[in-house]
């Protein structure tokens, strides 16, 4: 099955990148634009996806600074 | 006790204050703190910031100097280095912080001493690490806080553009649960920008430059937030640091160009404790009075409390007072910078420190509680019965070959090239570095009109494990032997003092005995200290870490083309042993190969013979009279021989004096310098540059090839 | 020959590039948010990590308002010059062909390399002789240059990769060992590798200095390359 | 409405950082994973999603290197 799993700084932890696109944007026209968080995105075959949970506590994230997102079965690998 | 107060106990307690100090607390103030006054006074009256178990023991250190500037008590030392220019610097630990999270602990660990550096007006022109954690090969957790904290350290260095010159690395059993992340700094300003902390001129305006102030580090003062946390209560539960470069790049050059156009009458950097420890020393310093409005300051998350406010350890924040009339300018400056700048409050007469919210005072308490009144203690110190530290796993036995063992000592995890970490650090950015890694002792770093600057930092705990004043002693003279092999002579000393609970006897001795050798060592060579960190209560259940005092010194060589080399240059060379060096097997290398414990008496130093030993191998360094010089550390005389070789890609033959043990050690005290024979003609030549194998007489003989691959392949498996 | 070095929020490098154009001509600093070039015969887009390199490096320098007069510069036929983090951001915006990709090492590598001059024939490399070894550091995250194959025949073909990697001494995964590439008018060009930080044995090498010496002939005699 | 932006390496280009992950999956007893890749992920409230592609195209991923995929109005602002 392919996964696909969502990983963002947790709620409250500084995010630089998140900061310096946000502030990038109205430069570039775009406006009315708030909130931009960065992340990491990792997709996966992965044949147990309840090992999911348990690779992501020790390895997809840092459990310390962030909240990670489980979504199972997506299409298609992205990927061959 | 009262009744309130022992309702308050439970808080005080979790807060980390004793009944004894509470008492104190509430006589000083003539009643019981408020929430947020005791949040404030518990973090103040910390260890961290009161220095309460070795505030005593450091006026031991000789702090006086000729290019003494500024000594500890500012937010970094400094030293006059000739033509109107002043070298700043600092060590500080993030010990804590890099157990936690190794890679942004050690990046805000760096961010941080960067920043007190800067407070002082100086550019940041070099950091150096001094790294510790338990055994890599045995230890997956080890390699991950190495690579992590490595990687933290040069991200943090790399993206701020100040060059990583240098810095060390040990691996022992007794840091495995407590790794040291100390980090230092360097900073060039000219004398006249030199700017120090205390805040003055009642009626001027204090203003907070940089971040945004969030939940960040507030640790243990969260058991004050006023709502028990729940699910769902994440934000406000403390949250761990994150470095950002970027933000401190921009403060950094901000903060530069206040102090150029002579905007700023005090600047301070906000590090533990936060603004409270900001705003209190700086009107401690000044004696004067500081009010804050709370409600001005600029936060980044919505309904943080009082106390969080005033506590936070958010990062890439300074603090600077500046006289109204300059408020304008200083905000232009700051904008054209994409800084944050927001007048927070304004420096008063009198003596309180004043925290308002909507004209209320949250917390008003007056300046010398919080900096002066938490008590010293004295300690108890008495040496250890038995052996502290249990022996390590033992990889030789004692029959093997001397190449066998040679090769081995090169492999190992404290021995072996340091490229895989440095490799990940920038040593060239700004243009200054005539000496990168690998290439000599002590980084040098040239200074405008044709001098140079030369620093190293060292310090090995398992020697001073072994014996606490000697060892620490070695660090000092290991770090100046360093500066002689460049042609440097020190100019000043930092210093930081890892060390376990000083509340236990046995670490108050070895702390008292360390100071001691660092006391005398630095009165004997005429180095003054000019500041420091002191990191307790790195213990475990195990046990304490090894006692590591970790020593850098700066100083200064007349001419940088004229910087020393390690590497031997020149077949044909003679080779020389300069200085008293009778080395012995207790704490070296070769011993904990073997298995035996840190333990036994190390060599008596001979201050008078190893300061000449230095004076001759900085002038012959400074005369051009030597091709290289290589101070004699960890392995002996064998492995100073084989670095020699390596870094020249060159053989040698030597023939050691009667009774010297090839890997037995002693620091700081002997050199290994090549240069043609008539100029070496003085000195005890022990052999030639030559050939493509090092051979030591009746000892061994070994292709330099087959020593550097021994070399190179120790740590890259481990980063 | 007056050269323009940028300064972008979060750039490192733009001080050592300054003081290593002086020594071959006349340089100053450029403000990233100001429009006006001063002038210059040749614009500098420096190391370092412009916003942090946030997002993806050289992403959101190549938005600042003097990026648009640098596009504006190179149209007219003037001389840029992209040094790492320059190089990323004028792949970014399209200045230059291909990408920087994180090193294959995913980590940060320092390290001095041999340079092979590929083509000795242009405005930054004039000094040089084809084939010319150099020895400059590299010092970066995202330094793997990449383009589809077709793109690298094509840049190959038309003599767009101007240095290369030594073998051995590809210190990122770079495709076809690729250190430095050249628009196909010729008067843009980027590299990783950081020749200002080799102009000077006091510090390292001189091999660096050439590049410089190379634009100055090039402004002195637009008739070369 | 909060926006989100999946943004990957494309096809055929080397993916270090997802191949590092697979690597070290067995070691931590993760078996029947494959194919991993490794990306990023942005997430913005933004007033008027029509801008969304060109925001992509133009800075929040680099067209020649990496593909992207908005996902539109996803729940609550992760962040406050
Ligand atoms: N081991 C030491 N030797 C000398 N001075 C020290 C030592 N430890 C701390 N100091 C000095 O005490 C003062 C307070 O230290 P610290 O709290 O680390 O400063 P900051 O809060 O600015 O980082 C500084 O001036 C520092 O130099
Ligand atoms: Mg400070």
């Amino acid at each position: 099955m392919r996964a696909r799993v969502l990983v963002r700084p947790k709620q409250g932890i500084l995010d630089p990148q998140g900061q310096a696109v946000q502030r990038a944007l109205p430069a570039l026209g775009f406006t009315g634009v708030d909130n931009v968080h960065i992340g990491r995105m990792i997709e996966l075959d992965v044949e147990d996806p309840s090992q999911l949970p348990e690779m992501c506590e020790r390895l997809l994230a840092n459990p310390l600074i962030e909240d990670y997102e489980i979504v199972e079965s997506i299409a298609e690998p992205a990927h061959s | 006790m009262s009744a309130t107060r022992s309702s308050a106990s439970a808080k005080y307690r979790e807060l980390g204050l004793t009944d004894h100090e509470y008492e104190l607390i509430v006589d000083h103030l003539g009643r019981e703190p408020n929430d947020v006054e005791l949040a404030m006074l518990s973090l103040m009256w910390s260890e961290h910031c009161a220095y309460k178990h070795s505030k005593r023991l450091l006026r031991r250190l000789p702090t006086e100097g000729p290019h003494v500037l500024m000594g500890p008590g500012e937010n970094a030392g400094a030293v006059d280095v000739g033509d109107g220019l002043a070298i700043a610097f600092k060590v500080e630990s993030h010990n804590h912080p890099s157990a936690v999270e190794p890679f942004q602990g050690a990046a805000t660990g760096v961010g941080g001493i960067l920043r007190d550096v800067f407070a002082i007006g100086a550019r940041p022109i070099a950091v150096l690490d001094s790294l510790r954690f338990g055994e890599p090969e045995a230890s997956e957790r080890s390699r991950y806080l190495l690579s992590q904290a490595v990687a933290g350290i040069g991200h943090y260095g790399n993206s701020i553009g100040v060059p990583t010159v240098g810095g060390e690395i040990y691996f022992e059993q007794s840091y495995e649960q407590n790794c040291l992340v100390n980090a230092m700094c360097l900073g060039l300003a000219p004398r006249a920008r030199l700017i120090r902390a205390a805040a003055a001129g009642p009626g001027n305006v204090v203003v907070l430059l940089g971040a945004l102030t969030g939940r960040d580090g507030i640790g243990g003062a969260s058991v004050l937030a006023s709502a028990e946390l729940g699910e769902g209560d994440e934000a406000k539960r403390p949250s761990v640091q994150i470095g950002d470069p970027f933000s401190e790049k921009k403060l950094l050059e901000c903060c530069l160009e206040l102090l150029d156009r002579g905007l700023l009458t005090s600047l301070q950097d906000l590090g533990a404790a936060g603004l409270t420890s900001a705003v209190s020393e700086m009107a401690s310093k000044g004696e004067v009075g500081i009010d804050i409005d709370l409600c001005r300051i600029p936060l980044r998350e919505p309904g943080m409390e009082p106390f969080e406010i005033m506590v936070s350890e958010s990062q890439e924040r300074m603090l600077c007072v500046v006289a109204p009339e300059c408020v304008g300018a200083l905000l232009d400056v700051c904008e054209r910078w994409e800084v944050l700048a927001t007048p927070i409050g304004s420096v008063t007469t009198g003596d309180r420190l004043r925290v308002l919210q909507r004209g209320a005072a949250v917390a008003d308490l007056p300046v010398k509680i919080l900096v002066d009144d938490c008590p010293l203690y004295d300690l108890e110190p008495e040496p250890p019965e038995q052996p502290l530290y249990r022996p390590p796993t033992a990889v030789l036995n004692g029959t093997e070959s001397a190449e066998r063992v040679l090769l081995t000592l090169l492999r190992s995890a404290n021995i072996a090239s340091r490229r895989p970490v440095f490799e990940q650090y920038d040593p060239v950015v700004q243009s200054r570095t005539v000496r990168r890694p690998d290439e000599a002792d002590a980084a040098v770093l040239a200074l405008p009109g044709g001098a140079a600057i030369a620093v190293s930092i060292d310090g090995n705990g398992r020697r001073v494990a072994c014996d606490p004043r000697r060892g620490a002693a070695e660090a000092v003279y290991e770090c100046a032997a360093n500066l002689a092999c460049v042609g440097a002579e020190p100019l000043g000393l930092t210093n930081c003092l890892n060390f376990g609970n000083p509340e236990k006897p046995h670490v108050a001795w070895q702390l008292t005995e360390a100071v001691t050798g660092l006391a005398e060592a630095c009165e004997q060579l005429g180095v003054p200290v000019v500041g420091g960190n002191v990191s307790l209560y790195n213990e475990a259940p195990t046990g304490p870490i090894f006692p590591t005092p970790v020593v850098g010194i700066v100083g200064r060589l007349p001419d940088a083309a004229r910087a020393g080399r390690l590497a031997f240059g020149q077949e044909g060379d003679a080779i020389a042993l300069v200085g008293p060096f009778d080395p012995s097997s207790a704490g070296s290398e070769l011993a904990k190969l073997q298995g035996r414990a840190a333990a036994g008496k190390l060599p008596p130093i001979d201050p008078d013979a190893v300061a000449q030993a230095h004076r001759d191998v900085r002038d012959g360094v400074r005369s051009g009279a030597l091709r290289s010089a290589h101070d004699i550390a960890e392995g002996g005389i064998a492995v100073a021989l084989a670095e020699c070789c390596i870094a020249g890609s060159i053989g040698a033959t030597v023939t050691l004096p009667d009774g010297i043990d090839p890997f037995a050690e002693a620091l700081g005290q002997g050199f290994i310098v090549s240069g043609p024979a008539e100029a070496l003609a003085e000195m005890t030549v022990i052999g030639r540059v030559g050939g493509s194998a090092l051979t030591i007489e009746d000892q061994l003989a070994l292709a330099v090839s087959e020593l550097r691959d021994a070399r190179e392949l120790g740590l890259s498996k481990l980063v | 020959m007056k050269f323009g070095v940028i300064r972008f929020p979060g750039s490192c490098d733009e001080v050592d590039a300054l003081q290593a154009a002086a020594r071959v001509g006349e340089a100053v600093l450029l403000w990233h948010a100001d429009r006006d070039l001063q002038d210059v015969d040749a614009v500098i887009v420096p190391g370092g990590f412009s916003y942090g390199d946030y997002l993806r490096a050289g992403a959101i320098a190549r938005f600042a308002p003097v990026m648009d007069e640098v596009a504006e510069f190179a149209r007219e036929g003037g001389l840029v010059l992209g040094i790492c983090n320059g190089f990323q951001v004028l792949c970014e915006a399209h200045l230059l062909p291909g990408a920087l990709l994180p090193n294959d090492s995913l980590k940060f590598v320092f390290r001095q390399v041999v340079l092979e001059v590929v083509n000795a024939d242009t405005a930054f490399t004039g000094a040089c002789q084809e084939g010319e070894r150099l020895s400059i550091p590299v010092k970066h995250t995202t330094g793997r240059f990449y383009a589809p194959d077709d793109e690298l025949d094509r840049l190959e073909a038309s003599g767009q990769v101007v240095l290369r990697y030594a073998p051995g001494h590809n210190p990122n995964g770079s495709r076809r060992d690729i250190a430095g590439v050249r628009n196909k008018r010729g008067n843009v060009f980027g590299l990783m590798p950081h020749p200002e930080h080799a102009v000077d044995l006091l510090t390292g090498s001189t091999d660096g200095l050439k590049i410089f010496e190379s634009m100055r002939a090039y402004v002195g005699d637009p008739v070369l390359g």
